[in-house]
């Protein structure tokens, strides 16, 4: 679609997901349009037949009325839940990201702006460089408020939240400019949390990525930081605390002093780093581990985590 | 005593009392709607930080509740004693267990009053002088931030049915009530032993926590 | 209608047994029963409300409408408890890795 | 007719008219028109908004108002039209007007609570408008923590006082109604007797007094929170924001039913009476009110889709969705049922209320939409949503207020209105009411947010459209003001019961005395007992009219 048609009527369509979201919006417009006919259609033509002065024959009216009742409430009822499970099934592909996307990216809304970290340590605000045709997961959380990522083209928005890590995917079909909207009220400048998904062939966006004058990988930041924020005085295996090692830590299981067990995932390793107590500490380790809510951004946050899973994926690499 | 005739929208004064009555039974299903939705938050969260919620509750004062369910639930008893007598026409006595009841819902907010210095003395009031202490995290904040909020509009209630309790002694002082109408007086009773029932519920969400001994 | 003694009996007893039940809910906190220990103390509180629903708040006898929003306001209560506690229970479960 | 009302020369008009005497009445007619004063108010103080909103995004710079304004702006229009005019609109005016006349009662149970409610509704708007004269509010009608506690920079406070406040008043009409409902009814008049619109005003009352306490603790909440600086919502705390959401929406969606349901039981008395048959289904209606009032509960979490909540509940919440769907589409098909072989008139309530039926279905039908899990993801926050529930509220709920409005007209003050004018309004209203509302269905597929001041220049046609229609519909909204107003001094004096209906209010003179009947009548037949064939009619009491 043009950018000068006179009225514009339909969104690009420019990832996988918005295919489907469009095919299902379609059939349902189709068959709005159908029973939207048929009401109006009653309606107008009841009006017309049945108008006072009319002679139309006004005897025998419907009396008993249940068939006609449970026929349509029947009916009605089959037909959303055939919308139902079509849209159940479509928001469970949608939402369940892939588990080994081809690409992983850091978000963090603030207001009014939004902050993207690419795993080699590449950073981007209010644009994000995408190659196409591969599979791209989010992974984003705010710094203050509830925004929410929406890119109209590619028909996927998620809330980003502030204390909790949301996800989302899609996987961008054609090249171009993209518009990236905040899509929950987040202040003053909500209308301009705005920015661009660049969507590029592969080899522009590994070009791309070179001359962004970035030497250390997202892990290696988070390794430094690792260091400088006094974590690795504990959590190293030479050290004389008592804390668990986090090297091959990342997509484990480990079990809680409350008795729990949780897959050691963002969320959790964000929670460690930020809450505390035994709803997080691992059995068997003394909770000695302080807080750093407030001594550490979001950004921090994450590097570390890219740090922490870094670890798994070299085996035997200990810190 | 001078004769009471219903409400000019009512055609008896049985219809005028079942209809007061109803109207108050409508009035309690919204109040457990009020306080169920601040449950609920508890709920959720003691679910979450159920470690931090027994780390913090442990240093709530469970004598104290405890005193209090006691004072809330004997005030429950002399209102219906209250209301009772009334039944029977012995003015006396009704005008004598109203301001009892009256009394122990004024002992009720002093006991609670007293719980507060205590807590402010310990350093547990959110936003005035909130302490970290050893093994708090920042969810055992919640906690006390649920609790003020709790026990605050539980005492407003106690408060307001208090107010309410003195005015219906005024009443039954000037005889406005007779075997046959003391609508009011149960009315009132109906909302004061609710609010017991919500301290009732209040205290096993506050006082009970992190006191086990293992 | 002439002054009709209602015995006292029922309340006075419903109060000893209320008291008893507020002791058992304070013995209780002192017991190590992990996660039963909520439900013992709710359900303590739960009994006590019924009591002073049924005694001292006269439900007792023949059902009536009083019943229905007595027991609508609990009843509604366990759409929002219960509604939200899919979302709670099955959050953090997803996406399963 | 008039028998019950022929030894009572004077109406509730005309028997005391101090100033005093109507702030201090007990009657439920004069509190209805003291309500209606209140609301009319407040609607027009929510349009103004609403038209500087529309002025505002002529233009997709957005050079009319400053970002801070056009965002405090749209707040205002929120929050004044949810709560301080659509949700008391129909019930706490035509609903205590006419609950006890149709129920053959001679006034609510509780006449003093009313009139506190009416007072307490005051109080709460005094509070809105400091709140809006002080500064203004920034957050939304929603309220979303953390926003609204840590971040806004408006008067968050005093909003949600005033909603707060204003929840007091629901209640304690919602109370007034149920009881009232239950207790007064006059001999004869069983449930399945009940007019449909009492039938949805008790509804609406439960689901008011189940709704809006959870609504007055959350914002107490929210009101702390801001005010002390720490609390419940708080994510640094680990408070969790989705916690509000939920305790939020648990009120707000069933608050939309209870915008709705009695524009559905105002409809149901239109229909019947101007196509002179029974209501299709009476038993039918009466269940899907009952239906939809209950199912309202349990769909709230479908705001949430898009929020976090976890993919097993989206896809329960989206289920009950398509639940609550069934008995509105029931009642949709019942109503057009209704005009089957009718001896149908285009009376001003009628236009109204075909209008109401044609619009609720747009609105149902995107509903629908929203309540399909993907496309919502989709036009979620967008302005798809935005002419969704326009649809339902302004398109239904207001379109359905002056249908009754006009109805009910000659019963509340005597006087009959002006029948052209009012049908060139009604006619007007439902086409500047489309072309406001239905660009933004397109403008919400392409992109376009809601709660943004500047919008791509692209989106810019479209929007102009909207507010063109804006327009023609604050003509049409205006344009009942001056020809009621005219009435109320020149308008034909009406009879008891000029629109030849079955309930109890028309067996009492226009105006109604003060208490309404003479003597309680006795009730024989269920209601809408009008034959098309003769064009007769049976009024509930049991008399026969040719």
């Amino acid at each position: 679609m043009s950018e000068e048609q006179w009225l514009p009527f339909w969104p690009p369509v420019a990832s996988n997901t918005a295919v489907s979201v469009d095919r299902l919006f379609i059939g349902e417009f189709a068959l709005s349009i159908v029973i939207l006919g048929l009401v109006f259609g009653m309606i107008i033509a009841f009006s017309i037949r049945y108008r006072r002065g009319s002679a139309a024959d006004r005897g025998n009216r419907v009396k008993k009325t249940w068939h006609w009742e449970i026929g349509w409430t029947v009916g009605s009822l089959a037909v959303f839940l055939c919308l139902f499970v079509w849209g159940a099934n479509a928001y469970v592909w949608l939402f369940e990201p892939p588990r080994h996307p081809d690409l992983e990216i850091y978000v963090i809304g603030k207001q009014w702006m939004w902050k993207m970290e690419h795993p080699g340590g590449q950073r981007e605000i209010d644009e994000l460089h995408l190659p196409v045709d591969k599979t791209v997961r989010l992974l984003m959380t705010s710094e203050d408020v509830i925004h929410s990522f929406f890119v109209p083209a590619f028909r996927v928005k998620h809330d980003v939240l502030p204390g909790q890590y949301e996800t989302m995917w899609f996987k961008p079909t054609e090249t171009g400019r993209f518009r990236i909207q905040c899509a929950q009220f987040c202040g003053t400048q909500h209308a301009h949390m705005i920015g661009d998904v660049v969507v590029e062939s592969e080899a522009e966006y590994a070009q791309w990525l070179t001359t962004q004058g970035v030497h250390a990988s997202l892990a290696q930041q988070g390794e430094a930081l690792f260091r400088a924020d006094g974590c690795s005085g504990c959590h190293s295996a030479n050290s004389t605390v008592h804390a668990p090692s986090l090297a091959g830590i990342y997509g484990r299981v480990v079990h809680l002093q409350s008795g729990e067990a949780r897959i050691v995932d963002e969320t959790y390793l964000r929670d460690c780093i930020l809450l505390g107590g035994a709803h997080i500490d691992v059995a068997g380790y003394p909770p000695v581990m302080p807080s750093f809510a407030g001594k550490i951004s979001e950004g921090d946050i994450l590097e570390l985590i890219s740090y922490i899973q870094s670890l798994s994926s070299q085996p035997g690499g200990s810190p | 005593m001078r004769e009471i005739v219903p409400e000019p929208q009512f055609a008896t004064l049985e219809q005028q009392t079942e209809t007061a009555q109803l109207g108050m039974w409508v009035f309690i299903a919204t109040e457990v709607m009020f306080f169920g939705a601040l449950i609920f938050t508890y709920f959720i969260y003691r679910l979450t930080y159920w470690e931090q919620f027994r780390l913090a509750g442990a240093d709530s004062r469970i004598l104290l509740g405890s005193i209090n369910a006691a004072i809330l639930l004997t005030s429950s008893l002399t209102m219906v004693m209250a209301i009772n007598f009334a039944k029977e026409g012995r003015q006396q006595r009704v005008i004598a267990f109203l301001l009892v009841t009256a009394s122990l819902g004024v002992l009720f907010l002093c006991v609670k009053g007293y719980e507060y210095v205590l807590d402010y003395e310990s350093n547990a009031v959110p936003s005035l002088n909130f302490a970290f202490k050893s093994g708090y995290h920042a969810p055992s904040e919640l906690y006390w931030v649920w609790y003020f909020v709790a026990t605050g509009f539980h005492a407003l209630h106690v408060t307001i049915g208090v107010g309410a309790i003195l005015a219906m002694t005024r009443l039954a002082w000037r005889g406005r009530f007779s075997p046959n109408y003391y609508t009011p007086l149960e009315v009132l009773g109906l909302y004061w032993s609710f609010v017991d029932t919500v301290w009732l519920f209040l205290f096993a969400a506050i006082y009970p926590l992190g006191r086990a001994v293992t | 209608m002439s002054a009709k003694r209602e015995s006292l009996v029922p309340y006075i007893v419903a109060w000893l047994v209320l008291m008893l039940l507020l002791g058992m809910s304070i013995l209780s906190a002192y017991l190590d029963i992990g996660i039963f220990h909520p439900m013992v103390t709710f359900g303590i509180a739960a009994t006590q409300a019924a009591i002073i629903f049924l005694v001292f708040m006269r439900l007792r006898g023949r059902p009536s409408l009083k019943w229905v929003f007595a027991a609508g306001g609990f009843f509604w209560l366990s759409f929002l408890f219960g509604l939200s506690i899919i979302d709670y229970a099955t959050r953090s479960g997803f996406p399963a890795h | 007719m008039s028998a019950l009302a022929a030894d009572l020369p004077t109406s509730y008009l005309t028997e005391e008219n101090t100033i005093a005497s109507w702030l201090l009445t007990r009657d439920h007619k004069r509190i209805a028109l003291l309500f209606f004063a209140s609301v009319t108010f407040f609607f027009f103080i929510g349009g103004i908004a609403a038209t500087f909103v529309r002025l505002h995004l002529l233009n997709p710079a957005g050079v009319l108002l400053q970002p801070d304004m056009y965002n405090r702006m749209f707040t205002m229009h929120g929050v004044t039209m949810v709560w301080f005019f659509l949700i008391p609109s129909i019930p706490a005016t035509f609903g205590n007007f006419f609950i006890p006349l149709m129920i053959g009662a001679h006034d609510l149970a509780f006449p003093r609570l009313n009139l506190a409610s009416w007072y307490v509704f005051n109080l709460s708007g005094l509070f809105l408008l400091y709140t809006y004269f002080a500064g203004g509010v920034d957050t939304g009608w929603t309220f979303y923590a953390p926003y609204s506690t840590l971040y806004a920079n408006g008067h968050v406070i005093g909003a949600a006082v005033a909603v707060f406040i204003n929840g007091f008043s629901t209640i304690m009409t919602a109370l007034n109604f149920v009881v009232t409902i239950h207790r007064m009814r006059a001999p004869g008049m069983t449930w399945m007797r009940l007019p449909l619109f009492v039938w949805a005003i008790y509804a609406v009352s439960l689901v008011m007094l189940l709704a809006t306490p959870v609504l007055a603790m959350t914002l107490a909440l929210v009101g702390l929170e801001r005010f002390m600086g720490v609390g419940i919502f708080d994510p640094s705390l680990g408070g969790d924001p989705l916690l509000y959401q939920h305790m939020f929406w648990f009120y707000s969606h069933p608050a939309v039913y209870i915008m709705i349901l009695p524009a559905m039981g105002v409809a149901s008395e239109l229909i019947p009476c101007f196509s002179r048959r029974p209501v299709f289904g009476y038993t039918g209606m009466t269940f899907a009110i009952i239906g939809i009032a209950v199912i309202s509960f349990f769909v709230w979490a479908h705001h949430m889709f898009v929020a976090g909540i976890s993919v097993f509940s989206a896809i329960v919440f989206s289920l009950m969705t398509f639940f609550v769907a069934v008995p509105s589409a029931i009642k949709v098909f019942n109503w057009t049922a209704t005009l089957h072989k009718g001896r149908i008139s285009f009376d001003a309530p009628m236009l109204y209320a075909l209008g109401f039926v044609g619009l609720f279905t747009v609105g149902g039908l995107t509903g629908l939409m929203l309540a399909t899990l993907p496309i919502d993801v989709h036009v979620h926050d967008t302005y798809f949503v935005i002419a969704h529930f326009h649809y339902i509220m302004v398109g239904g709920t207001v379109s359905a207020f002056f249908g009754g409005l006009h109805y009910w007209w000659p019963k509340i003050t005597g006087r009959l209105y002006p029948e052209m004018w009012a049908r060139v309004t009604a006619v007007l209203t439902f086409l500047g009411f489309n072309l406001t509302f239905f660009p933004q269905f397109i403008l919400g597929y392409l992109g376009m947010m809601r709660r943004y001041y500047a919008y791509p220049a692209k989106f810019q046609d479209w929007n102009v459209l909207s507010s063109a229609g804006a327009s023609i519909l604050a003509i049409a909204y205006a344009l009942p003001l001056f020809y009621l107003g005219w009435s109320l001094l020149w308008g034909q004096r009406a009879s008891a019961n000029p629109w030849r209906a079955t309930g109890l209010e028309w067996l009492t003179s226009s105006p109604p005395p003060k208490e309404n009947f003479a003597r309680t009548p006795t009730v024989k037949v269920p209601p809408y007992r009008y034959d098309p064939e003769d064009d007769s009619f049976i009024s509930q009491d049991g008399v026969a009219h040719a």
